[in-house]
């Protein structure tokens, strides 16, 4: 036990923790979605490799990786090459510093929240490199809109969670877990008395977190009845893989740090059981209803047009989240000003 | 073929600094449904021009007929639009009819509207999920398809074919709709009214689907007339012209039926006809089950065909709009002329005239209002 | 912690291979001729700094390094590269003013290395009794509104320049007739 | 608009959206309606047009087709090869070459509306398929009929004894007529008549094998 807690030992076996919980996550998720489409459409989805399709993610990866590797003439092949590798970065480094459980962190840094975002930021910077490295309309097309759309969402999200911040007065993510301890009610999610409209705030994070993930009704990035496969057009083979397993790897840092900052990441709803591995438990399930919303979203509903969507966000969810962060300054405030009067 | 000068056109209306691209929809495209190639000069994501390349699934209907006996010619017809064949092959039944004036049975005009009004809805249904294709929502169309595959069962009990049924003959049909195929229906009828509930909540009353439908791709009545667009096309943009009603054919004068028109023009307004359009047709359809008398389901027919010297023209409402078929005929067995008149074409022409400056997600959107299908097209 | 072997040398390392990157970066932004590739140098180079910062304990500057210079102004370069550069590389400029531009441009950044330098090498340098700020939000949120509180608002000055900037050269772009 | 209904149309929109999720659970929850196709298999419709086969007359054992030609006639793609032979002691002329080409025929159905002698129907075969493009270039109909010809007399052996007997009369008949002849004619259904006691040989497209002919005459 004492060498598993060694540094080098620790970091290698987070290393290839994650790495191995990133690939699972995105070669079953890939499976869980289809199979959960099939459900809401009432047909099987895949079922013919291995017991019940369990085994179509490996014959997915198989066939990717048995393809040639294609540059497409007159692209620029050395972004065109680096743009998978740079969209499957971000979300490996930032699992890096979602807590599963109280005792199991890749690492814990004080400000493991700025961490997930400034690195969650760089993504939209591989889908546009790939798509304009591809010299493809259509992939140009779609970078031009990841990056507005990117760009317009970032705003609420970081609003939401300064507003968030200024309930937790911290950026520490293990310790933003540790304030929501003791039952559900206490979750910032239901945190009411903070703020009346905290499960608003939920909900428009919830949003901007599908919108920067490109998912669906916001996958304007690879709008295919428009722009034929958005900016992935001209990727075939393991470089349209690794695309495709980062979307999933996106959306699982996304629900994450959703469960971390409204659903109490590790901790028990009912207040009992919530260390150790019950609370990886915990926090897997909460993970996992989340990622279900998102593929049960996807498969109900149309893609948003371009500019609603950005109307959605400057005109709606900007100023809503602005008004729940002076709501929440007032409200933290004003038992301040009232004792300092009365 | 297209000239070099028309794949790079250079129209940036004198201005130099204003940068436009040609952006090549289809003719493999996921959005082009089928083999229809669009031209797209794009300046951004703005369309500047939209220019329909069409022919690439040309099949020389038309010159077929020229070269075959009437009834050689029939199966053709419920090819051209494959998703409302039974519309189709009834224009054409319709106009050698009119032309040879042999009587139909009064059951058999009663079956031709019967299975018309279902080949009208599983249409609709088809367009239904495309759009919603289109628009990047996949569930609806599958539970669309699950509603279709009912019809498709029925016909197929019918007539023996899914798709291209070949059901009507001169004179009458090519076989009696049985008990088993009216009870069929009228479980249908009963099975559909909730199903088109559901479609409305799911769909219709969709926030996401009004803010990409409305307001987008307004096509006015006069457009619509100049273009001579038809349907579901031209009743969106509030003018209540169904051929049903304005040239009066079969038994559709003795049924009851609405014509469901939107003034407002836009791509909601088409959207919201085909839908009521569906409701009318099972109104339409359970009218027929309770009025169709027993009888013959053909009457006498010439063995060997020959029209007299004339030229006839007979039209129905196609699911897409008024198809008409024009036969000439020279007194020989073989047609001297058919011509078809169909309603993806001249819904197509207007797209061009009408999807300038818009952006390109709402020019594929107001594509799929117009329901095209492209062998109706290129025939 | 402690137990790391060889915790010097892989510092080092990583020392420098930060410096390698951002000094890597700064070159492909400075030498490559394509304008994209100069961005991608330059986020290259961005990355560096943070890890410079890192260096520095000063990680939340670090993040924000990445978070504000990666992240939006570069994604906003690239965004703007994209919409402007013309499909063939700009035709070369000829060699006399070439020479004449990278000549000024090497003199000016020399000066200001040298002027950096100078204060470096005769600066009075010192240990810092404790670390100015551990990252936690309240510290942060003091020293942005108290000591650091003039810098602060300059640069939302700039940035709302930038903003207004921006505004204006995209009206006059997307003004139609 | 005022920020009140602003406010109330985004409250109706989400709430839309709810519905919709509502539905697609629901739907989720009922059982996939999906046929594992190469697993299950649908059964075709009565009237199901698949491409025309000739029909085993019940009580010959052979094809009803007078080679009249008339579905050749018919056929808007010029699919259908029919040849016929004028065979000793029959009054009408029976096939001896049916071929569809079944790249270009349209499932029209015009061959069977036209045949006077029911002789071809819809085969029910949905699934056809082949490595080789010849032969659905070149279906040969009639070796598909003497196919199920054997296994007619298997599951008949009197009816199909019954008719071998009644081809024998007749070729008896015919070779009384005219005795020079009567070693060339024989149909094609007598050739597989003793297959109850014996194998016959495979069912060739010459339809007159001389042993069969010998063997008819000696039952």
């Amino acid at each position: 036990m004492n060498f598993l807690q060694t540094e080098p030992i620790r970091i290698l076996l987070y290393l290839v923790g994650i790495c191995a919980f990133v690939g699972a996550n995105a070669a079953y998720l890939v499976l869980a979605e289809r199979k959960g489409a099939g459900r809401i459409q009432r047909r099987p989805g895949p079922n013919e490799a291995g017991f019940g399709g369990l085994l179509q993610p490996l014959a997915d990866g198989i066939k990717l990786l048995a393809k040639q590797v294609m540059v497409p003439p007159g692209t620029d092949a050395l972004l065109f090459r680096a743009a998978p590798l740079l969209v499957m970065a971000p979300p490996l480094m930032c699992l890096a510093m979602i807590p599963f459980s109280d005792s199991i962190t890749a690492r814990s840094l004080n400000v493991g929240l700025l961490f997930v975002f400034s690195f969650g930021s760089i993504n939209v910077m591989a889908l546009m490199l790939g798509g304009w490295a591809s010299r493809n309309k259509f992939a140009i097309i779609s970078s031009a809109r990841v990056v507005s759309q990117n760009v317009a969402y970032e705003i609420p999200m970081l609003l939401v969670v300064i507003t968030l911040l200024m309930v937790t007065g911290t950026m520490d993510l293990n310790e933003i877990i540790q304030q929501q301890g003791g039952g559900f009610w206490k979750w910032n999610l239901f945190k009411v008395w903070v703020n009346p409209l905290m499960p608003v705030t939920f909900v428009i994070f919830f949003i901007c977190m599908l919108a920067e993930t490109n998912r669906a009704p916001f996958d304007m990035a690879e709008a295919e009845s428009e722009l034929v496969a958005g900016a992935f057009t001209e990727y075939g083979g393991m470089g349209f893989g690794v695309f495709f397993m980062a979307e999933y790897a996106n959306i699982v840092v996304g629900c994450s740090l959703a469960t971390v900052l409204f659903l109490g990441g590790w901790q028990s709803p009912i207040g009992v059981l919530s260390g150790g591995l019950w609370g990886a438990g915990w926090f897997l399930l909460k993970l996992y209803a989340l990622i279900f919303t998102v593929i049960w979203i996807r498969w109900t509903f149309p893609r948003t047009q371009f500019y609603s969507l950005l109307n959605l966000s400057w005109k709606i969810l900007i100023p809503i989240s602005l008004f729940t962060l002076l709501l929440t300054g007032a409200m933290m405030k004003l038992p301040v000003v009232y004792n300092h009067f009365f | 073929m297209i000239a070099q000068k028309d794949l790079i056109p250079v129209d940036n209306g004198g201005d130099p600094t204003k940068e436009t691209f040609v952006l090549n929809l289809g003719p493999q495209h996921p959005a082009a449904h089928g083999v229809l190639r669009v031209l797209l000069t794009m300046d951004g994501e703005w369309i500047q021009r939209a220019e329909p390349v069409i022919g690439y699934i040309h099949r020389m209907h038309e010159k077929m007929g020229e070269n075959r006996t009437w009834a050689k010619f029939l199966p053709n017809t419920s090819r051209i639009d494959y998703l409302s064949a039974m519309h189709y092959t009834h224009a054409f039944v319709g106009a050698v009819e009119r032309a040879a004036k042999i009587e139909v049975p009064v059951r058999a005009e009663y079956a031709r509207v019967i299975t018309s009004e279902l080949n009208r809805i599983s249409s609709h249904m088809v367009w239904w999920g495309a759009l919603l294709l289109d628009l990047g929502g996949f569930t609806p169309i599958l539970y669309a398809f699950d509603d279709r595959e009912k019809i498709l069962d029925l016909l197929e009990a019918l007539c023996g074919a899914r798709l291209t049924y070949c059901y009507y003959r001169f004179g009458g049909l090519y076989n009696d709709v049985d008990d088993a195929f009216l009870k069929g229906t009228r479980d249908f009828v009963a099975h559909m009214k909730p199903r088109l509930k559901m479609y409305r909540e799911l769909v219709t009353d969709n926030i996401i689907l009004r803010k990409r439908l409305t307001g987008i791709g307004p096509l006015s009545a006069d457009l619509c007339r100049r273009y001579g667009a038809t349907g579901p096309v031209i009743r969106g943009a509030g003018v209540a012209y169904d051929v049903r009603r304005a040239e009066p054919y079969s038994v559709y004068p003795k049924l009851e039926f609405k014509i469901p028109t939107y003034p407002e023009a836009d791509s909601m307004a088409r959207y919201l006809v085909r839908m009521d359009e569906m409701e009318q047709s099972l109104f339409i359809i359970e009218q027929a089950l309770d009025q169709i008398p027993t009888g013959p389901f053909i009457g006498k027919v010439p063995r060997v065909l020959k029209l007299p010297v004339g030229d006839t023209c007979y039209a129905v409402e196609a699911a897409r709009g008024r198809f008409m078929v024009r036969i000439v005929s020279d007194g020989k067995e073989i047609p001297y002329r058919v011509k078809l008149r169909t309603p993806s074409f001249s819904n197509l022409s207007l797209y061009e005239e009408a999807s300038k400056g818009m952006i390109l997600p709402d020019a594929l959107a107001m594509m799929g209002s117009l329901d095209l299908v492209i062998p109706d097209i290129d025939r | 912690m402690s137990t790391f072997p060889f915790q010097d040398a892989i510092l080092v390392a990583i020392f420098a291979l930060v410096v390698g990157v951002t000094i890597g970066g700064a070159l492909i932004a400075a030498l490559s001729t394509r304008i994209i590739r100069g961005v991608s140098g330059l986020m290259l180079c961005c990355m560096g700094l943070g890890g410079l910062y890192y260096f520095l304990n000063s990680p939340f500057l670090a993040l924000m390094e990445i978070l504000i210079y990666v992240g939006a102004v570069c994604v906003t370069i690239v965004f703007g590269v994209m919409l402007s550069e013309p499909d063939e590389p700009a035709h070369e400029e000829s060699r006399r003013h070439a020479v004449l531009w990278g000549g000024a441009a090497l003199l000016v950044s020399l000066v200001i290395l040298g002027g950096v330098a100078h204060l470096g090498l005769r600066g009075p340098w010192q240990e810092p009794a404790a670390r100015v700020s551990d990252g936690s939000v309240q510290a942060i949120g003091l020293a942005l509104l108290t000591t650091y509180s003039l810098p602060f608002e300059l640069i939302s000055i700039v940035l709302l320049v930038a903003i207004l900037g921006a505004l204006v050269i995209a009206r006059s772009g997307r003004t139609k007739e | 608009m005022s920020l009140l209904t602003a406010l109330r149309e985004t409250v109706a929109g989400f709430k839309s959206l709810l519905t919709g999720m509502r539905i697609t659970a629901r739907e989720a929850a009922k059982p996939s309606i999906t046929v594992q196709y190469p697993h299950d298999t649908l059964k075709m419709a009565d009237r199901f047009r698949g491409h025309v086969k000739l029909v085993l007359d019940p009580v010959t054992g052979k094809s009803r087709c007078t080679s009249c030609n008339l579905c050749v006639r018919a056929c808007p793609s010029d699919c259908l090869t029919v040849e016929g032979i004028k065979r000793e002691g029959e009054k009408k002329k029976s096939v001896s070459e049916y071929t569809l080409d079944f790249t270009t025929c349209s499932l029209c159905g015009s061959c069977v509306e036209a045949c006077p002698s029911d002789a071809i129907e819809y085969s029910k075969d949905y699934n056809v398929v082949s490595l080789d493009r010849a032969e659905f270039a070149r279906m040969d109909l009639l070796k598909k009929l003497e196919a199920e010809a054997k296994v007619w007399a298997e599951k008949n052996p009197e009816l199909a004894a019954a008719a071998a007997a009644a081809a024998a009369a007749q070729a008896a008949a015919a070779t009384a007529k005219a005795p020079a002849a009567a070693t060339t004619a024989s149909a094609p259904g007598a050739g597989a008549a003793p297959v109850a006691t014996t194998p016959a040989p495979t069912p060739a497209v010459a339809p007159v094998p001389a042993a069969g002919v010998t063997e008819t005459r000696t039952t």
